[in-house]
């Protein structure tokens, strides 16, 4: 192989990690326009989403099922993830969050992370249920296989460099995302209602937009990306367990944080770079110092540009 | 010399020009006015007076300066230092492991006793052994960063709002911005924290410094309240203060500093008539301890009352500029701004 | 029937608060055995199936030696913020164990590091301590850790630490000299950057050098990466003939199985006892592992253990209807050192027993026949080699002939 | 005007009887040990309260100066290091560290708005664990440091058997951290930070240098939280590993200043007993007790008490910001006492 080869398969791998973690960022990034929370609670949403994909997955027998029925398969998980996630994130505002708007910031904060521990248990509990998916229930904290239902084939043959169904399935599923996100946030009632939340909620209010209707439906949309981005993340990487949300949240916060939170280019951004900052460190480093170089990267951008990659600088009213 | 000067200055943000070609002078001792309808520029034209935001053209001076922190020989070296250390934490953090093998791991032998000399000396010689990739390199470029870094800190900081502040220029907001959670003596106290010399060893230890200063300044406090009428609620919350005494507060907080030029932003927005009256009396009364007044003000009584020279914005531009007589009677005055004033 | 005796205890215990009794004389006939490993949080499978494997040995001998009634504490010293052991609950645990007069025993821990808190507490209250799964050699072999170790752990001079478990320097050599049998040439050494992972991998890439076979790579992964693609895309253009992975289910020995098949890596895949449990095949995937993936382990597969073990298995079975594993074994070995000690113990107090156990001769033990050397550890240096076929761990040989 | 003793005060005493109950109660019962933690976590919490309730910083890394404070005073006593200090000028020595700490990654990043700041010091948490990892030559990697020394008072050399001792010792370094904050707190540096916190463009406008301001904070809170790390190296005799000093730690910081109540002394106090207590004490108590019972089964996962932590910690921290969203014992209005 080529260090050329090399670079380039790296580059897709950090593009298709990147991808994923750009769809959890979105989630962060839009509950945090529109009410500067930091929603700890994101991660583990996501992290029950792909739980139950694998519920799914052993109840109704997908692996049995033949490739057109699996395609099937696959896009009842991505439905069913998408309007759980997004349901539960929706209650999670409702009984935990709404009650605080009115308190500080760091009240809310701590229901957050509050939220995220009972997540977390919901999916310890969940991992131990008597399925033959989890292993018949005796190890309730090990790790999980998700059957690989998108093969990790080599498009290319037998060259060095592989793109597989699995990498060009997270595209197929996040670009598109992305793209009707966008529009919608541009085009739609609601998003320029979030939009107007986001920049005032009291002023928005006056004008008869239904403020807490908004916000939920903010929480409902994040959350369903989070649902989507779970089913692609366990498609991906073929392992799920009960405590993958703290870091895909802590790399997908990051990468909201990187691009500029509260953009949803941004996030995108954010992502991708992070994504491929990963590989090539991985590459061309150890993989022991990746993590302080993704977070010694993310200072180094900070203090050049303290609103993030496409983040507006913000002025206060005075 | 003027107590503030305004030359040809602009602010612009992105395409909207805010404040166009403004110059005005304003006298040591006076009560200066800045009018003008809604959006004419003046709040703008005030945040560019005290550094919230640069001007994007032209230049304000007080005092006769232009109060942006010069290029010393120090600030130079500030920065130089900093890029040194960030220099030479990039090499230790590159080389870490292998200086602490030459100076540590390579003389301990434990529970013996330490070859102090000898392991330094060891550790020197590994320094010195780095070479240009492995210790210039990392150098200049960690030097590189940190002094940027520096640098820009720096640049940001030359025109802040904080070091306006502490030349003796002091001001009021728009939209009164107390600490809500602050009692009103505290509110004053921040104010004069310029004038303060206690550091943080003498707060940590209350030292008898510490005490001499804090009887000092809460007494002032007290007096400055008294000023402005707001004598017996100094342990009160400022959050719960009505809304009128509220603008008063801001004065003595403003006036805790001793400025010599004080800006106040529209203050006698929401007041009755009563309350104005008031105010024009408590501004007199700050004019007359020294201060320079200048002001934002819709309420034509009240420019009209106080001020010894008024000028005039609209859409950002100078329109007129004179005594209350003169801009009463000024025409294109009248068509902008007083007209639509006194008969809409 | 414990109920009963926690009734019976709390009453004395009130009858102490009270002041009724200043001193009453130690309940005769209860003697407390104390575990103390991590029970929230991710460990949890692995010492769920340790303390199955204590609570089978006393149940065993039905609860009783002898005259002495054997009761059983199952402390966790994991905090649920942590979600992983957490120093200052173990200090707590070995502290409250020191202090309860009953303790007889403390078996524990599961982490190395949380050893090295534990040990000198117990130490100085002259506790046995007998622990299933740390591994960390320095705890108790000279020359092997810090210049500074063991001794730092025997403030009291005497030694109170044993194990049941082969140290990283044994088995870390072993499957060196296993992957050299097996024909590889060049290895390429993952750990999880644990003290387990990156202690056993260390050994094995000294041993890899010594015996001839080339390490093309030595790297710490990030144990709570999604996945380790990038990684994997490195070691390929190494072209090594085997992977080793120093490191447990828990730290992702899973992922990495995955990620090298669907990077398109074909050789050989290399992973000591922390793996060593069905958890491990169920989240690497069967078809990743079939045929070529070897798994090293201290003392022999529960299959083709006979008397002793052969009963454990089977009683294993019927109790917990699952097969028992590594660490199961593990455990119901300490649970069993332990009792047998008491059985044996002169004196049925901390001091008799601690006597009792450290004088541990030619114990048949479902791991084999062994005893606690001078340092307290198992002169067992039994080592058998698995591989995995059709899901399944499959033994393949005892290392070492 | 008659003294009064204020909620500290109270709270402080009570704390100080604790070994005198444990006279009173059986072995199985006794408290003293746990609270020395809540001692730990107070003082932890008290650092983090400058930064974060006083100057209205979000810190989500104060656990990785703590890491910074316990090795620091790792290296610097360990016998395996040729530096060997004794126990108290290592503990001196804790403060300057940890402050040196947080300048270095305050004084670049102090400009960021809040949470760009928290995502940062988050990062930071991560870098220092990865780096104590990392760095094994010298920070002994996972292995942590040990042994490390107890205190030596009137020539007497202590063990960490000296339960009473080290309960008093702890004690009265809270209490003493527990005065310097308050005297930062009712002095001008105090005010500045309060006023930075309500409304940062105001205070500048005022003449506050915020950026000095900000960085004492910064370098205060991660002065104190190396002292705790300092301190809970030298209690359990060992560094321990750098993945104590994670994420799920600083977490626990901010929760107890949080629910106890941000901006107060009495509150943080609170704070580190209820969410310190629930985790060591209650859970811990509850737990033994159930198995003592033989309430649970290994065979069902909602039958283990172990298995429900999480759920309880988590549900405590939403219901108690639920009740009380200002923390259990709010601030009062600053100043009124004076």
């Amino acid at each position: 192989m080529l260090d050329f080869e090399v670079f380039v398969q790296q580059l897709i791998t950090g593009l298709s990690n990147g991808m994923i973690i750009a769809l959890i960022a979105i989630g962060y990034t839009m509950v945090y326009g529109i009410i500067e929370l930091i929603n700890f609670a994101h991660g583990d949403v996501f992290m029950l989403g792909a739980f139950l994909a694998l519920t799914l997955l052993g109840l109704l027998g997908m692996e049995s099922w033949g490739p057109w029925g699996q395609a099937g398969g696959v896009a009842t998980m991505l439905a069913a993830s998408a309007l759980f996630c997004g349901g539960l994130n929706w209650s999670l505002d409702r009984l935990a969050y709404r009650s605080l708007r009115r308190s500080s910031k760091l009240a809310l904060l701590v229901s957050a992370i509050g939220c995220s521990f009972i997540c977390v248990n919901l999916g310890l509990f969940w991992g131990g249920l008597p399925m033959e998916v989890f292993g018949g229930g005796m190890a309730a904290a090990a790790p999980k296989d998700f059957p690989a239902l998108i093969p990790q084939t080599n498009l290319l043959g037998d060259s060095f460099i592989r793109i597989t169904p699995a990498d060009l399935l997270v595209v197929a599923i996040t670009v598109p995302l992305m793209v009707g996100l966008t529009v919608m946030v541009k085009r739609t009632r609601l998003g320029r209602a979030m939009r107007a939340v986001a920049q005032d909620g009291v002023a928005a209010a006056l004008m008869g937009i239904p403020v807490d209707r908004v916000i939920g439906a903010t929480f409902f949309i994040g959350g369903a990306l989070g649902g989507f981005a779970s089913v692609v993340y366990a498609l991906y990487n073929n392992t799920i367990g009960f405590q993958m949300g703290t870091r895909a949240g802590l790399d997908a916060f990051t990468a909201a944080v990187l691009g500029g939170i509260g953009s949803l280019p941004g996030a995108v951004l954010g992502g991708l770079t992070i994504g491929c900052v990963r590989s090539m460190s991985d590459q061309y480093l150890e993989t022991r110092w990746t993590n302080t170089i993704v977070f010694g990267i993310l200072v180094l951008i900070l203090i050049f540009r303290p609103s993030g990659l496409l983040g507006a600088a913000r002025r206060e009213k005075v | 010399m003027k107590a503030m000067e305004c030359h040809g200055v602009w602010v612009q943000f992105g395409g909207l020009i805010a404040v166009q070609d403004v110059s005005f002078a304003v006298n040591p001792g006076e009560i200066f006015a800045v009018i003008g309808p809604n959006g004419a520029g003046k709040t703008t034209l005030f945040n560019a007076v005290t550094g919230i935001y640069p001007p994007t053209k032209g230049r304000v001076e007080l005092h006769g300066d232009e109060q942006v922190e010069p290029v010393t020989p120090r600030v130079v070296a500030t920065i130089a230092i900093v890029g040194a250390l960030v220099g030479a934490l990039a090499v230790g953090a590159v080389h870490i492991q292998s200086l602490w093998q030459s100076w540590i791991i390579d003389h301990y032998k434990y529970a013996q006793p330490f070859p102090w000399a000898e392991a330094t000396a060891a550790l020197a010689r590994a320094i010195a052994g780095l070479g240009w990739f492995g210790g210039v390199l990392p150098l200049v470029v960690g030097g590189a960063i940190g002094g940027g870094a520096a640098w820009k800190h720096f640049s940001r900081a030359r025109r802040a709002s904080d070091h306006i502040a502490r030349t003796g220029v002091a001001r009021t907001f728009q939209n009164i911005r107390l600490f809500n959670e602050l009692s009103l003596a505290q509110n004053v106290l921040v104010g004069m924290d310029a004038r303060m010399r206690t550091g943080f060893v003498s707060a940590l230890l209350r030292l008898p410094r510490f005490h001499a200063e804090r009887r000092a300044f809460h007494a002032e406090a007290q007096e400055l309240l008294d000023f402005v009428g707001l004598a017996g609620r100094a342990d009160e919350a400022a959050g719960s203060l009505p809304y009128g005494l509220r603008r008063r507060l801001e004065i003595a907080r403003a006036l805790g500093s001793r400025p010599t030029l004080l800006l106040l932003d529209e203050p006698a927005a929401g007041m009755n008539p009563t309350e104005v009256g008031g105010l024009m009396a408590l501004i007199r009364r700050v004019r007359d301890r020294g201060v320079t007044v200048v002001l934002i003000e819709h309420h034509m009584k009240l420019v009209m009352g106080v001020s010894d020279r008024i000028h005039v914005l609209q859409h950002g531009r100078t329109i007129a500029e004179g005594t209350p007589d003169a801009i009463r009677s000024d025409r294109r005055c009248i068509e902008a701004y007083l007209g639509s004033e006194e008969h809409g | 029937m414990t109920m009963h005796r926690s009734l019976e205890l709390s009453f004395v215990s009130l009858a102490l608060a009270l002041g009724a009794v200043a001193w009453a004389a130690p309940e005769g006939g209860t003697l407390k055995i104390v575990s103390s490993l991590p029970r929230t949080g991710s460990a949890n499978a692995q010492t769920t199936t340790i303390v199955n494997g204590i609570k089978l040995a006393i149940d065993e001998v039905g609860g009783k030696v002898g005259e002495w009634t054997i009761q059983y504490q199952d402390m966790d010293d994991a905090s649920p913020q942590r979600g992983n052991w957490d120093p200052a609950v173990e200090a707590q645990n070995a502290n409250s164990a020191s202090r309860d007069d009953e303790v007889v025993a403390y078996i524990g821990t599961f982490n190395s590091g949380a050893a090295k808190v534990a040990i000198p507490i117990l130490n100085r209250a002259g506790l046995v301590m007998v622990s299933p799964a740390n591994t960390y050699p320095g705890l108790t072999k000279p020359g092997q850790g810090e210049a500074n170790e063991p001794m730092v752990y025997r403030p009291s001079g005497k030694i109170n630490y044993f194990r049941v478990v082969p140290t990283d320097d044994l088995q870390g050599v072993q499957a060196a000299n296993w992957a050299k049998d097996l024909g590889v040439k060049r290895v390429f050494v993952l750990h999880d950057r644990e003290l387990y992972g990156k202690g056993i991998a260390d050994v094995f890439k000294k041993q890899a050098e010594k015996v001839g076979i080339e390490v093309v790579g030595f790297e710490g992964i990030d144990t709570k990466a999604p996945n380790y693609r990038a990684l994997v895309t490195k070691l390929k253009a190494t072209t090594p003939d085997l992977v080793y992975f120093g490191g447990t289910t828990q730290s992702n020995a899973g992922q990495v199985a995955k990620d090298l098949r669907s990077g398109g890596y074909e050789g050989k895949y290399m992973v000591p006892d922390g793996c060593f449990e069905q958890a491990f095949i169920e989240a690497a995937g069967a078809d990743n592992l079939n045929d070529n993936t070897f798994v090293t382990f201290g003392g022999l597969p529960p299959e083709k253990l006979t008397g002793r073990g052969a009963e454990f298995c089977s009683a294993y079975r019927t109790k917990y209807s699952a097969d028992p594993e590594a660490y199961a074994a593990y455990g119901y070995e300490c649970g069993r050192v332990v009792l047998q000690a008491i059985a044996r113990a002169t004196s049925k107090d901390r001091k008799g027993i601690l006597e009792a156990i450290s004088t541990t001769k030619d114990f048949d033990g479902v791991l084999g026949r062994w005893s606690f050397d001078a340092n307290g550890d198992t002169s067992s240096q039994l080592m058998s080699g698995q591989t995995v076929h059709d899901g399944k761990f499959e033994f393949v040989k005892v290392l070492g002939q | 005007m008659r003294w009064r003793p204020g909620p500290i005060v109270i709270l402080l005493g009570l704390a100080a009887l604790v070994p005198v109950l444990d006279l009173l109660l059986p072995a199985a019962f006794a408290l003293s040990e746990a609270v020395r933690t809540v001692f730990l976590y107070a003082i932890l919490a008290l650092g983090l309260n400058v930064v974060t309730g006083y100057a209205g910083l979000l810190n989500l890394g104060i656990a990785a100066f703590m890491a910074v404070g316990a090795y620091a005073f790792g290296i610097l006593t360990c016998e395996i290091y040729p530096f060997q200090f004794g126990f108290w000028s290592a503990l001196a020595l804790t403060l300057p560290i940890g402050a040196a700490a947080g300048v270095i990654l305050g004084a670049p990043t102090l400009g960021l708005r809040g949470d760009y700041l928290a995502i940062v010091t988050m990062g930071f948490g991560e870098i220092v664990q990865d780096v104590l990892k990392n760095l094994d030559s010298i920070t002994k990697g996972m292995q942590g440091i040990n042994p490390l020394p107890a205190p030596a008072l009137g020539g007497e050399q202590w063990t960490a058997d000296d339960e009473r001792k080290w309960f008093y010792l702890l004690f009265v370094l809270l209490a003493l951290t527990v005065l310097a904050v308050r005297n930062l707190e009712r002095s001008r540096l105090g005010r500045a930070w309060f006023s930075i916190r309500e409304d940062e463009l105001a205070s500048r406008a005022m003449g506050i240098r915020a950026e000095r301001a900000k960085l004492v904070a910064f370098a205060t809170g991660a002065a104190l939280a190396a002292f705790a790390g300092g301190l809970s190296a030298s209690l359990l005799s060992s560094t321990g590993e750098p993945n104590n000093y994670d994420f799920q730690a600083s977490i626990l910081a901010l929760c107890i200043v949080i629910v106890g109540g941000i901006g107060s002394i009495a509150g943080v106090l609170v704070g580190a007993l209820v969410m310190v207590g629930l985790n060591s004490i209650v859970l811990v108590k509850a737990t033994a007790w159930m198995a003592a019972q033989g309430i649970g089964s290994q065979g069902n996962v909602l039958l283990s008490p172990n298995n429900w932590k999480f759920l309880i910690f988590g549900l405590a921290l939403v219901i108690a910001v639920r009740v009380k969203p200002d923390g259990l014992l709010p601030p009062r209005l600053e100043g009124t006492r004076r």
